[in-house]
């Protein structure tokens, strides 16, 4: 099983969901995340003084899946998070030793 | 210490006030029954006028509460300025439009920059008082169109029509009703200003949210509409308590008299109409979408005082209760048919709460007034001049905003880029966030 | 322009208005000295009437700011809806029973839907104003409830409740004591109604949340109690100050009559009062619990408020100061027995504020009347009429309370489901959220 | 029934009122014109007194909206308890050294403990009406200071600074300017407290955040001065909203008299110089940072209300919307030569809404007061009265601040440890939190 | 070492703890996030229009333990979140290399 | 690759994020989190009665670097973190498979 981890706008996050219910996949959690990168912090001016902030507001994604899966669902989220302006986001892939599903006891592939 | 500061003739300050508060000293003059009767009326019409003024806090609530939080300080902006620069350019300009002497029926003439004494308005309270009551109420027709075009618009371009509602499009208005104009003359009544005031600020802004455009993500490809839920209902449940507050001072208040006797009633009706809008609202949202809706029961309440603002001293209590029942229902249905059917985005719904409802409730009048309503025997002739007076005044409003809104969209343009719209408008417009230091929900999801 | 108005003899809309503000053609009669008064004694008595509204927005905040976020709309909604539902049935219903003509000096029988002058009442105001002052007393009374039964209540089932206490159990408690029934004759002083709208409010709170029982997670098994702190403390001041400012109206704008000198005396008491509660529940608690609490140091202004309202005209300031210390002790003591004791849940405090220290603040009369009280060498009377009176009132309301509160549980039920509880009223009564767009931290978690 | 209550004899509660109000029934005595007169003086008093009142909300809602999250229940405790400890010590020993017979020009003494009549101040209305609107005076000039002083001082050490301003500092000012002091004599204008309130306020402020210095973070070891932004720009927007609406009591209520007829022209220069102030901050900012800044035009608003406090009476219109420009100008200014070149901390930009604009709007009556002032032809003669004027205040207030701050600090200690003021004076000082439910960033980061 | 990750119904959050605690681990991390799987989400009405939300507010427990430790809390967690009603959770488990706990410079097992 | 998770006080996020970038280090992904381990919860007074709460606010950063750069990155992570303090936090490394940056399509080491 892989863990895949990907940072994406927000504004992004209702069509990848949508493509990827489509793969059959029903099963992820997401966190509000600050991210920070290549993309340039924006300046903003707070009663006279400029802060920068170099922090944007991004979402991460996390599905667990079986090692077959991971390919599709990567293009998939690649294909859809991409807008051509940095910020695009990234995608991570680990390993995942084991998962349980609490309901039914399953674990192993048959929990996700 | 008294004998001191008459020897030195010494009147200053708060001390001034104090002797000038001792009958027989203030201003050389003995209080007669007369000085006394204007000044029940003066103080009166000012309580009235700062209870209106606090109507723009309501406003500012609501439509902060009912829009989404990377907005607020945006909302929270135009709120303020549109009251301020209201204020400056009603004193210099709108007043005289308004209340200056009258031109064909159609305007004002004299007076700008309060270079008159305004002496032909017969006024028996001082002029600054009743010019004051006057500016928050221009401010509060100004103040309606933020909430239909929120989320969306160019601070600039707002301040441009702030500017021009205030000094032309409502003073105009104002003038043919209430100013000695020709619905002044046919005989229509708005008395507290349904379609003067609530009406002129609800056309607008049809206008504005048509021709803005809905928020990005409001309407999906397909046309459906999509939901997008204001952050902060508790705020904007305190705007409608303040709101509804205000209105006991914009509904009595315009009888600009204490000494009347009808303030009483008039109060009494504003109540009944806003209760009865906020119950059957509840009633209808009920049945009809099986949970009892809370923000358009908010908007439920806010509809019967919009309603009952024109006949609130023309009908009777039962009237009032009508109004306001109807009015409960309308608003659900005109919310929806703008929404759903002419695909307008009004984050708010202050079309249907001040143009709708301000219409319909100035045409009610027609039936319920108790002199001269078609219920109570009074004929249609009333009736008449009501639809005649909200006609003419949509058709002047619509056409106004139409064109200061066109010259403004091709000019400044009317809309920030989509980028700023998604980032919002507070980072985007003014550089800050209204909720440094709560997690907030990344702009733009509402899941 | 005036000219050609009284040609046409056209007197319309806010003109009219205008005119009516001269003297001497107001309703075609000469102002005079006695019609001044009377026009005092109106406005007065309409503005207090609107602070006493404004009041509404102070619960409204207090009892969702001291509550969680995952139940915000539903309490606003409710504040709303009893307040507007009260406002039609009392109007058609309560306001005969506690005013119309006396029945063995039990409850009035006449005037239902406003059909009678209520001449036999000797108004010198209009009846509308008097009307609408008592609307907004009778709305109090109702909206203390929903506090103590937060977070817990079928919506449906607190619409009847509300519907009931704004009709019946109220007004007759309200006749009993201001209506010329028998505690009235008995002599008993409960000027504003630390009795009559605060106590009933406190004493239906008591059996409501008694009924209801406490909210999940409240007591563990074991008995203990659980604090569940409230999502915004900020919107709760907001509320108590609120509510201070509209008490200026309830206890001062009692007197009915802006042309009574006591009204200054009545406002510094109130003053005076809260500030005492303030300042020794803050003391008290910062003793106690080794910190000043805030939320019972907010707790302990209204119950200082609430304490001084029945004898605000009879005490003297320092009176009034000591009456609300003890207040500010007593209701830290009363959260905490009721709390930890009764085991009865009643998130906001509104049992201790308006029940307890409505009862003692009338019972205090008894001591601290400068007419009459123990203190000052009045005798006993007027303290045992207090506890009469108080008692009767305790067991009128509780009685009726627990009929009504019975009959709903048996029927219409008065809970929603654990499940709904757990994810909040908001969603599962008006499928909503107050705070769409803030992370929150998931309902049911206190971390 | 009126029948039988006149039998018995008894006249008590809200019947008693009732029967009051009919004119030849109250105190037995036939109202007069000159009694009308004195009803109307007390209840203007007693209604902007009301309002004056609200104001302290409008001061906690900016406050706390202007600071960060984490110390929101504090400041919402400091300003309930500046007011209510503020409301008691005023009663009993401030307001003699303010009102009483006066000593030397310096200051009153006697009435302590309201052992007086205080009939030397020629009152026409009831003295606690006076007292009253007075106490909500001088709670105004406390609560200035929390805001300067907030999120690091030491709750107990702002409540010993409370009772010190209350007693003391504030009233010794107020004796000078208005209660018959040797300012008062020199025909200082000061109407409704520019310098009495708002300086004395403004530079105790000053000399409290010179004293505990800045905020941790809020300057780098380089000296650069770094933003914390407000967690709740809507809530401080609201309290400016609030503040507004408690003006039109501060000014046209300093009057102490309904019955004068200039309350009219003192309401609409209020509202103009707001307007100006907000509205020439915003195109202040505008150029100057490229932005229009939400948080300086709330605060210009305000700092066009406090400029024009003194002269609201003395100058025309056009003369109040000039001092409100100039304070919109200048209150930006200020904020930053405090901030970045005096390197003080001052959150709320305190100080320079307070202090420096209202000794600014002092001075301008000089120039602007239309009997007297310079720009109309009066000479220099008023100009250098206000100017010694504010330059007194300036060093009494400091130099009383300097002692009373300087023991605080010597001994109780002025500021929590870094500790407590890192994870927010909440949970430090009051053991809660103000938002528990909502996801908050780490208390101490603002990205 | 092994990372346990479980996303769990927040309101069975102070159960879990306390049990875990029995177990002898006190280090834990929680983050709030919002969850979607084979729960049904439900239909919100807001204005007279329906908006479906498929995801629900969940905790998210992270416990870095020594291999041995794994069952033991994997099995106290999954009784405690237990319910029998769709949406009980998961559980996931990786590898973690190194741990490092700053405040003595301990690393691997002893960090933990 | 691998992953650096570290929980920290949050008040030392920024020195931690401007030591980071002098390393060349421009990505990091923040997440606001709730701690609990050695450090003793705080008990609070709220109308009377006591609640003791264990858990405190941390900040969790993630940062994904090539192997050769975790040492480096934890040693400075871990001297700006360190107060002294119990409650200073910890650093938890795992190994990533694979990374990708949606933008340019690149991935493995040409991502982070
Ligand atoms: N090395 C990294 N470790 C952890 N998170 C990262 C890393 N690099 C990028 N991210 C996350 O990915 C987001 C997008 O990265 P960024 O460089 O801004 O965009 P892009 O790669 O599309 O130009 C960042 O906001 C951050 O949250
Ligand atoms: N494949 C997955 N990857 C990541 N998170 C998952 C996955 N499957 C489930 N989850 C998380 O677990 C939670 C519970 O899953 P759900 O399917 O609703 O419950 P159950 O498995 O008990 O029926 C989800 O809300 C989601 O946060
Ligand atoms: N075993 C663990 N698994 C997951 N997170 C942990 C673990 N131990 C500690 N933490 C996290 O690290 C933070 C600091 O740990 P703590 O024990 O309080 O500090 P220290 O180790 O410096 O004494 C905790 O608040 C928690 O978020």
């Amino acid at each position: 099983m892989k863990k895949i981890e990907c940072i994406v706008r927000p504004q992004k996050l209702e069509t990848i969901q949508t493509s990827i219910r489509r793969l059959g996949i029903r099963g992820m959690t997401l966190t509000n995340v600050l991210g920070c990168g290549l993309q340039k912090g924006r300046t903003e001016v707070y009663r006279g003084y400029t802060l920068t902030n170099n922090f944007f507001l991004r979402t991460k994604i996390e599905i667990v899946v079986t090692d077959d899966m991971v390919n599709q669902i990567v293009e998939v989220i690649s294909k859809e998070s991409y807008t051509g302006e940095i910020g695009d986001g990234k995608v991570f892939i680990s390993n995942v030793e084991n998962a349980l599903r609490i309901l039914s006891g399953d674990s192993g592939k048959y929990a996700i | 210490m008294k004998t001191s500061l008459r020897k030195n003739g010494i009147f200053l300050g708060i001390f001034t006030a104090l002797l000038l508060a001792i009958p027989g000293i203030a201003l050389g003059a003995e209080p007669s029954v007369e000085s006394n009767a204007v000044a029940i009326d003066t103080i009166w019409t000012l309580i009235a006028g700062f209870l209106v003024f606090f109507m723009q806090a309501g406003f500012a609530m609501v439509e902060a509460g009912f829009t989404r939080a990377k907005n607020a300080g945006n909302i929270i902006m135009k709120n303020l300025m549109d009251f301020s620069i209201g204020s400056l350019i009603y004193w210099l300009f709108g007043f005289a439009i308004m209340f200056g002497v009258d031109q064909a029926g159609l305007f004002g003439t004299t007076g700008f920059g309060m270079s008159d004494t305004f002496e032909h308005l017969g006024l028996s309270i001082p002029l600054p008082a009743f010019l004051l009551f006057q500016t928050v109420f221009a401010a509060t027709a100004a103040t309606i169109v933020s909430g239909a075009m929120a989320e969306r618009t160019k601070f600039m371009s707002y301040i441009v029509y702030s500017f021009v509602i205030s000094a032309v499009i409502y003073p105009v208005v104002g003038h043919w009703i209430w100013g000695g104009g020709w619905l002044m003359e046919r005989g229509m009544i708005d008395f507290a200003g349904s379609t003067v005031v609530h009406s002129v600020g609800g056309w607008a802004a049809l206008i504005g949210a048509l021709l803005i455009g809905p928020r990005v993500g409001k309407y999906s490809k397909d046309g459906k509409s999509h939901a997008i839920p204001g952050h902060n209902i508790t705020l904007g449940a305190l705007g409608v308590f303040i709101l509804w507050f205000g209105w006991f001072g914009f509904n009595p208040g315009s009888t600009l008299s204490g000494t009347n006797p009808d303030i009483g009633k008039i109060a009494l009706n504003t109540n009944l109409a806003a209760a009865a809008g906020a119950t059957v609202t509840m009633i209808f949202t009920w049945i009809k979408y099986k949970k009892p809706d809370v923000s358009l029961t908010l908007n439920g309440a806010l509809a019967g005082l919009v309603a009952i603002t024109a006949g609130c001293l023309a009908v009777d209590p039962l009237g009032a209760a009508i109004i306001g029942s109807f009015s409960g229902i309308l608003i659900v249905l005109s919310v929806e048919f703008i929404d759903q059917f002419l695909k307008i985005d009004d984050p708010v719904g202050a079309i249907s709460v001040h143009g709708v409802c301000g219409s319909f409730g100035t045409i009610m009048v027609g039936f319920f007034a108790v002199d001269g309503g078609l219920v109570y025997g009074g004929g249609t002739a009333l009736l008449i001049t009501q639809i005649i007076g909200v006609a003419s005044v949509f058709a002047w409003t619509a056409v106004t905003s139409l064109i200061l809104f066109g010259i403004i969209k091709a000019t400044l343009g009317l809309r920030v880029t989509e980028e700023e719209e998604i980032r919002g408008l507070d980072i985007g417009e003014h550089g800050m966030e209204a909720y440094s230091g709560f997690e907030m929900k990344a702009p733009s999801i509402n899941i």
